[in-house]
């Protein structure tokens, strides 16, 4: 394997880490930040990624332009979500944590029957979008413009979600509700404002993957499952409570993923991802920079 | 005899804060020891290293003429160190008698025993009633109380109590005070942090003074509450003048 | 004398694969029809309606979801046999379901009909209840081999390549039987990619692709993880001198929907071919029929499920009876010639595991937004372009 | 200044205070004892909306708080003091205090408070850095009561503050509590330290299984000989 | 007290005894192949869900990643089966055996590891087994493995023309879980799970060995887990990595404790009781549409029994106010 081929690599997983930061950054906040279990998490990103295809279909708008529009949809679906199914969820006294688990799953599998049902099982994808198959090539290395992009907007929106949560009162207001829930009215902070606002951020951010990915990935009904679990390993890699965490997950696992194929089978790239979470969470239980 | 607990120049730091700095306390058997001092002291923290929550930054821990030091928690309980938590600790989904009987099964493997145990136990403590209560039904002085049900149903020759007569009225305390001394009585050694002097000072055999976590009086608690040191760290001008 | 006759129908209707049940569903359908319905094609059971051997009994369908597990199709199976009484049961899309499902069926003694599982272990389990209209992997395989062959001889230089397959039993399968197959016949495999079903990205195997730059490429992939490898392959600037792909997504029109475009000269396997209907105007009109209800031209699948039905209700009719047993005799018994069916077959006769080797598949190739016939000579109505684009 | 009227509360149907009545008025110091269980932190949860009352209302100010959500009754000029703190145990001592003044932000004097807090409690400002949970229970009582103050309540209701707090310090949280008194404040308090309490109090209830059993100026209460010896242990 | 407890469990051992004798006698009226099928599924995920909980229900350390010791317990059979000729009655002990080792093994740096991070670690051992087992052609790889069906025998484990031995074995499992959970309960380590999983700090101080208090609950529930993956390959008489070790069966046999009632002793048996013929039932009737009805339906059930009944459908039966469901 040449020179070439290496940085080639490192280049294309770099590119990939930074997407899949941007679709765990929505997680990093519900899962990381508010500690609020989420298993459709997937099923949102399918959500917004059908969104994007149905503007493009029905509008002719690229989904580089309705990601805003994607965005502001998927804020109210996440609030919605809150208000409506995991407000109740969170209640619960008894093993809140399995019903958080269970409400969601169960919530993903309605999101994959409905999307089945209303957008019918096929796999659509935008062939003509402004990014879709495009590609730099410095000193032979490409870069394709869709990654290229989903990379600028995964780093401006952890720079956005870090300055949110760390210099405002709002995440504040976030972490002390994740805190103990019942204790922030006692500073009359309203919980359940902050969560829907959580949730509907988190969605938001979603929101921006879908319509990143939708310009070039496939879209259909169970889309979602190929992109949960390694959202889910990014947040933890990175250290629960830890925005910059869930970032330098994403970057980690698109490295290691580009370099254990490499050297393994690529069918078993995937290993490398979890071996090296496991590994860090060996020698540092909370994740790389967790603090919960 | 030896003393039954003896720490030998313990420190513990937490980051760039010392907690305890070079503290050498002994317990001698059968008495009833106050540990007492300003909040913040690092009483807590003393009670942690005792009782094997953490091993200290430096220094030795002996229990029972034998060196505990690195003795994880559940071996000192085994030994018989018992303690109670100032953050009460209970088995919120568990009943009253079923968190007494995890302490009983210490020493007692068959399971008749343990339960036997863990009654008796909630009798002498006065539990009884809330037996078959779930732990998070328990208001906070009834949780206090069953932290001592449980560290007792142990079996310790040393329990650490850490400030388990709080939030009693005058009269209920005194039902507390009681309770410390029928333990003693049953031939257990006492080491307790309490804040409240009119129960402490009647009660105790021997008094240590912790602040800044330094060792700074020991002594008979009469004596202790009248030295100017102690007044002015942790009673204040006021209890002074009552004393 | 029975008015209906059940047969079922296992698919996955849920879950990644829902789509090729609600295909297959409709190809069903389409079949249904020309049964029971009066039509004037030159296919078994087309002209008048229902089944004449059984006095005109119409065929009902009953669609049952796997869900790609193979425990369910086998519960299904059972439920089906014994509470919905079907007569036969055709299916599954996928091979691993088809295992269970055809043993449920041999030990009910209910013929299982796959009619487009591509698994060449399928029928050679001893299995006497098991048919399969349709060619498997390795015929196919060698199919493309033989293409190969015939071009090398032409002078074109094709001595290396790249296998690339999935890692589901389809995958796995095919790729074992390509490499088999070109270590008989001397070709150079340069890379063998085995990857994870419907990664989130194929880069790092696109970029060994790449490297290794063989003369010919050679897909086996489900119709989301071919549109990801061709959209990586144009975002890495790969452009490979040939594509030849084991059917499946490749002969999907969401692929092409998605990167037709970039797909020009592209060439897949398969068992059928819409320009078969210049030569049978049937092969024309039936496919309306399917496009009208669901909007696709048939492909490689959804042909092979219609005439998968045609041919086990055939059998039923000449059974003249809905037991297991005569039907099964009279599936064993089946002869038609291929002019009969929609497809480029020499005929249909199953051999005694219950695979018809006469299925001869072909080779197609994607040339200005439609499939042409290369291979063989005897069903090509154009030459092959090569190398693509 | 506050008003509660016939108030029962129950938790799953057992009665943990039933048609309890109280006032206080503006600028008083009230204390609230009464022997384990006798429902004094119930009476301040209903009030500060912890929990709903069954029945009756309580009004501050002449507004109706009974029903209304607990954030809301801290808004209109409550702050409470749990027993047990309910401090935000991984957020630093500012990130607590800071969240305390959460309903001024955008205020440019949020954090007027603070100087009376430090005032009060010196320690918390050497704390500034450190995790809430890791403070010593004491410290902690402090913490609890600064971001009570940055609410920057007129009622501000303690439910044992004195508890596993240092005699020095105990004198120093009612001497503290006269002060927020003097600040501008009323202060309804519940305590078992009724000798102290009582001596900085106007006014003090006895409540008894969930009923007020007495009533009075706090001196009178503290002359009361029954009192004396249930209570003050004399 | 005493009295009223033993009475407790004199009365779950007496209806436990009743119920398995009524299973029992089902098939004698049951002669329906699809019922019995789902009889069976029932019996299998009641037994699994009820390993399933002794870890994560009882000491409180959730694993969504019980899919590799099923898997295993699967493989291992077959794989001793088919390769070395091993009965299938070894090769579920021995598939038990490896299960509970491997459980151990994982143990050492998981049970450090604690709430989301675990559960996280639990679903990605499982997924790096589904790929290695996928990858292994050994093993068969992506094709499984076929169980040669050599006619109906006992010690085969091997029945076409009945379903009635596989019923049976799976109500044997069944019972033999509840059982293990009855004794457990109300011993050592029933009491050192709960005290782990409510709060492990207080039990290390009360004496309670927390490590080998997991690693007990992690052997006993992976070596069940483990006999039910053995039975089912030899039920279905197929695997592949996909069907024995994929994700779907982690989620399915946390399910039926979850909605039933986890970390309690009837939650799986009335979760499974409920939910499996629900999920049959739903797939029977809507599964063919091919537009997802059925998953709307299940999903909605889910959620709606989770928000509905925190504490599991067994909260609805248990009369006794809150202070006494604890059990
Ligand atoms: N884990 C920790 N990390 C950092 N600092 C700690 C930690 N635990 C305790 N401290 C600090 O150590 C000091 C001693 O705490 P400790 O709890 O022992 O006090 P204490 O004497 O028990 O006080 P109190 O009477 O208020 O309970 C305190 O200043 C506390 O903030
Ligand atoms: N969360 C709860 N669930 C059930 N019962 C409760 C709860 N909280 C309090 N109770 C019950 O309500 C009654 C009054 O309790 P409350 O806490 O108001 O008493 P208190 O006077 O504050 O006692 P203490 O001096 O111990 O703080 C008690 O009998 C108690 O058992
Ligand atoms: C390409 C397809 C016809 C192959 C089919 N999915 C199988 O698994 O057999
Ligand atoms: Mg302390
Ligand atoms: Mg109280």
């Amino acid at each position: 394997m040449t020179a070439q081929a290496i940085i080639q690599s490192l280049a294309s997983g770099l590119l990939m880490g930074l997407l899949y930061g941007l679709i765990a950054v929505g997680l990093a906040l519900i899962f990381g930040l508010m500690d609020v279990t989420n298993f459709a998490h997937g099923e949102f990103l399918m959500i917004a990624m059908y969104l994007s295809f149905f503007l493009f279909a029905f509008f002719a708008i690229d989904p580089l332009l309705s990601a805003p529009l994607v965005a502001a949809a998927l804020f109210i679906f996440g609030a919605v979500v809150y208000l409506l199914i995991v407000r109740f969820a969170m209640r619960a006294k008894a093993n809140a944590g399995m019903v958080q688990i269970f409400t969601t799953f169960g919530l993903a599998i309605v999101m994959r029957g409905l999307a089945q049902f209303f957008f019918t099982p096929d796999y659509r994808s935008i062939p003509h979008s402004w990014l879709g198959g495009k590609t730099i090539s410095v000193a032979g290395i490409f870069l394709p413009e869709p990654q290229l992009v989903g990379a600028l907007v995964s780093i401006l929106a952890f720079a956005g979600l870090y300055f949110f949560i760390h210099r405002t009162d709002f995440g504040r207001a976030l972490e002390a509700t994740r805190e103990d829930p019942g204790a922030v009215a006692l500073v009359g902070i309203d919980k359940n404002r902050v969560f829907a606002f959580g949730w509907g951020l988190g969605a938001a951010l979603v929101g921006l993957a879908g319509a990143i990915m939708a310009s070039f990935f496939y879209i259909y009904p169970d889309v979602g499952a190929s992109f949960a679990l390694i959202a889910y390993v990014t947040v933890a890699l990175g250290g629960f409570g830890s925005v910059f965490g869930a970032f330098a997950g994403g970057i980690i696992v698109g490295l290691v993923e580009a370099t254990t194929a490499l050297v393994l089978p690529p069918s078993l790239k995937s290993v490398g991802i979890y071996a090296v979470y496991l590994l860090v969470v060996f020698i540092r239980p909370r994740g790389l920079f967790g603090s919960i | 005899m030896t003393a039954l607990l003896e720490t030998r120049g313990v420190w513990q730091r937490f980051g760039g804060l010392v907690a305890n700095s070079d503290v050498s306390i002994s317990v001698g058997r059968g008495e009833i020891v106050g540990l007492i001092g300003p909040n913040g002291a690092g009483k807590s923290t003393l009670f942690n290293l005792i009782a094997g929550v953490l091993p200290p930054t430096q220094g030795s821990i002996l229990f029972d003429g034998e060196d505990v030091t690195h003795m994880p928690a559940a071996e000192r309980c085994q030994r018989g160190v018992g303690r109670t938590f100032q953050v009460v600790k209970s088995f919120e989904t568990m009943t009253v008698i079923d968190n007494v009987i995890v302490g009983a099964l210490v020493r007692n493997t068959v399971m008749r025993e343990a339960r036997r145990k863990a009654h008796e136990v909630l009798e002498f403590t006065g539990l009884a009633a809330r037996a078959d209560v779930l732990a998070s039904d328990l208001v906070p002085a009834e949780k206090r109380r069953l932290e001592v049900a449980r560290a007792l149903a142990t079996e310790p020759k040393l329990l650490l109590l850490d400030e388990v007569l709080t939030g009693l009225t005058p009269t209920e305390a005194q039902t507390g005070v009681a309770l410390v001394r029928k333990v003693r009585d049953a031939g257990i050694t006492v080491l307790m942090v309490e804040h409240v002097m009119e129960i402490v000072m009647p009660l105790v055999d021997r008094a240590i003074v912790l602040d800044l976590g330094k060792v700074l009086v020991e002594g008979k608690p009469a004596d202790v509450v009248r030295d100017p040191k102690v007044i002015s760290a942790y009673l204040g001008d006021r209890h002074a003048q009552r004393a | 004398q029975t008015s209906e006759v059940v047969i079922g129908v296992i698919y996955p209707f849920s879950g990644g694969s829902a789509q090729q049940g609600v295909d297959a569903q409709k190809a069903y359908e389409t079949a249904l029809e020309v049964i029971n319905k009066d039509t004037d094609f030159d296919l078994p059971l087309a002209k008048g309606e229902g089944l004449p051997g059984l006095g005109g009994a119409k065929v009902r369908l009953v669609f049952a979801d796997h869900q790609a597990d193979p425990q369910k199709g086998r519960a299904e199976a059972e439920r089906l046999i014994t509470q919905e009484k079907v007569s036969a049961i055709i299916g599954t899309y996928q091979s691993a379901v088809a295992v269970t499902v055809s043993q449920i069926c041999e030990r009910y003694q209910v013929p299982f009909v796959s009619a487009d599982n591509s698994s060449p272990s399928l029928h050679r389990r001893g299995l006497k209840y098991y048919f399969r209209a349709a060619p498997h992997d390795e015929m196919y395989s060698a199919a493309m081999f033989d293409f190969f062959d015939a071009m090398k001889k032409k002078g074109t230089k094709i001595e290396t390549l790249s296998l690339f397959h999935e890692d589901t039993i389809f995958g796995t399968d095919s790729g074992n039987a390509q490499a088999k197959i070109a270590g008989e016949r001397a070709y150079k495999i340069v890379t063998d990619i085995k990857y994870r079903a419907n990664s989130p990205s194929l880069s790092a195997e696109v970029q060994q692709l790449k490297s290794a730059n063989a003369d010919v490429l050679m897909p086996s992939s489900y119709t989301t993880d071919g549109i990801l490898l061709v959209k990586t392959m144009a975002e890495l600037g790969y452009k490979p001198n040939a594509i030849v792909a084991q059917d499946a997504g490749f002969s999907e029109k969401a692929l092409y929907d998605a990167v037709g475009d970039k797909l020009e000269g592209v060439i897949s396997r398969g068992t059928f071919s819409l320009d078969l209907a210049q030569k049978r105007p049937m092969v024309g009109k039936i496919n309306e029929m399917f496009k009208t209800r669901s909007g696709k031209d048939f492909n490689d699948l959804t042909s092979r499920q219609f005439m998968g039905l045609i041919i086990l209700a055939d059998a039923i009719s000449r059974a003249k009876s809905t037991d297991g047993e005569k039907i099964r005799d009279a599936l064993a018994a089946t002869d038609i010639p291929g002019e009969q069916t929609i497809m480029p077959w020499k005929r249909v006769k199953f051999d005694e595991m219950g695979q018809n080797n006469d299925a001869d598949p072909v080779l197609l190739q994607y040339i200005g937004g439609k499939f042409v016939t290369i291979f063989p000579p005897q069903a090509a109505i154009a030459e092959a372009v090569w190398p693509m684009k | 200044m506050l008003s509660v009227r016939e108030v029962t509360t129950a938790y799953q149907g057992l009665v943990a205070i039933s048609a309890i009545s109280i006032e206080v008025q503006k600028g008083e110091i009230v204390c609230v004892a009464g022997a384990n269980g006798a429902g004094k932190s119930t009476l301040l949860k209903s009030i500060a909306g912890a929990e709903r009352p069954r029945s009756g209302t309580v009004t501050f100010d002449g507004k109706r708080l009974d029903g209304m959500a607990q954030h809301h009754i801290t808004a209109t000029g409550i702050a409470y003091v749990p027993e047990n703190r309910r401090l935000f145990p991984r957020l630093s001592v500012r990130d607590n205090l800071r969240l305390g003044s959460y309903l001024y932000r955008g205020d440019a004097n949020r954090e007027g408070p603070l100087d009376l807090v430090f005032q009060l409690f010196p320690r918390l400002a050497e704390r500034l850095e450190q995790r809430a949970e890791t403070l010593s229970g004491g410290e902690q009582q402090m913490l609890a009561i600064g971001r009570a103050l940055m609410t920057r309540p007129r009622l501000l209701m303690l439910d044992e503050p004195s508890q596993g707090i240092m005699p020095k310090l105990v004198d120093e949280i009612f001497q503290a509590v006269k002060r927020i008194r003097d600040a501008g404040m009323t202060v309804l308090i519940v305590e078992q330290r009724m000798a102290e309490c009582l001596e900085i109090a106007d006014r003090a209830y006895i409540l008894q299984t969930g009923r007020v059993l007495m009533q009075g100026p706090a001196a009178e209460i503290r002359g009361n000989p029954d009192v004396r010896k249930a209570y003050l242990g004399l | 007290m005493d009295k009223d407890f033993a009475a407790r469990r004199r009365r779950d051992l007496i209806i436990a005894a009743v119920l398995a004798a009524i299973a029992a006698a089902t098939p004698l009226f049951v002669k329906d192949v699809v019922v019995q099928n789902i009889l069976i599924l029932t019996l299998m995920y009641a037994g699994l869900s009820q390993s399933w909980n002794i870890l994560s229900g009882y000491c409180g350390q959730i694993s969504l990643g019980h899919a590799l010791y099923f898997g295993l317990g699967a493989y291992t059979t077959e794989l001793l089966f088919t390769k070395f000729g091993v009965l299938p009655w070894f090769g579920m002990l021995a598939g038990g055996v490896v299960s509970a080792l491997i459980a151990m093994g994982l143990g050492y740096p998981f049970f450090r590891l604690r709430g989301h991070y675990f559960v996280i670690a639990t679903i990605v051992i499982a997924e790096i087994g589904l790929l290695l087992f996928h990858n292994w052609e050994w093993a068969g790889a992506a094709m499984g493995i076929t169980i040669p069906i050599r006619g109906d025998s006992w010690l085969k484990f091997q029945f076409l023309r009945t379903k009635l031995p596989y019923f049976y074995f799976a109500l044997a499992l069944c019972c033999l879980a509840w059982f293990v959970t009855w004794w457990l309960e109300n011993s050592k380590w029933g009491f050192w799970w709960r005290a782990v999983k409510d709060n492990p700090d207080a039990a290390e101080s009360l004496g309670v060995d927390v490590f080998n208090s997991k690693m007990g609950a992690a052997a006993v529930s992976a070596f069940l887990v483990a006999v039910g993956g053995s039975f089912y390959a030899q039920f279905v008489s197929y695997i592949d990595p996909e069907s024995v070790m994929g994700f779907q069966f982690s989620l399915l046999m946390a399910l039926p404790a979850v909605l039933g009632g986890i970390g309690t002793l009837w939650g799986p048996v009335l979760g499974a009781a409920i939910l499996i013929p629900l999920t049959e039932l739903t797939r029977f009737k809507f599964g063919g549409s091919g537009r997802g009805v059925d998953l709307i339906v299940y999903g909605t059930l889910i959620v709606l029994i989770s928000l509905a009944l925190p504490r599991g459908l067994l909260s609805l039966f248990s009369r006794r106010k809150k202070t006494g469901a604890a059990r």
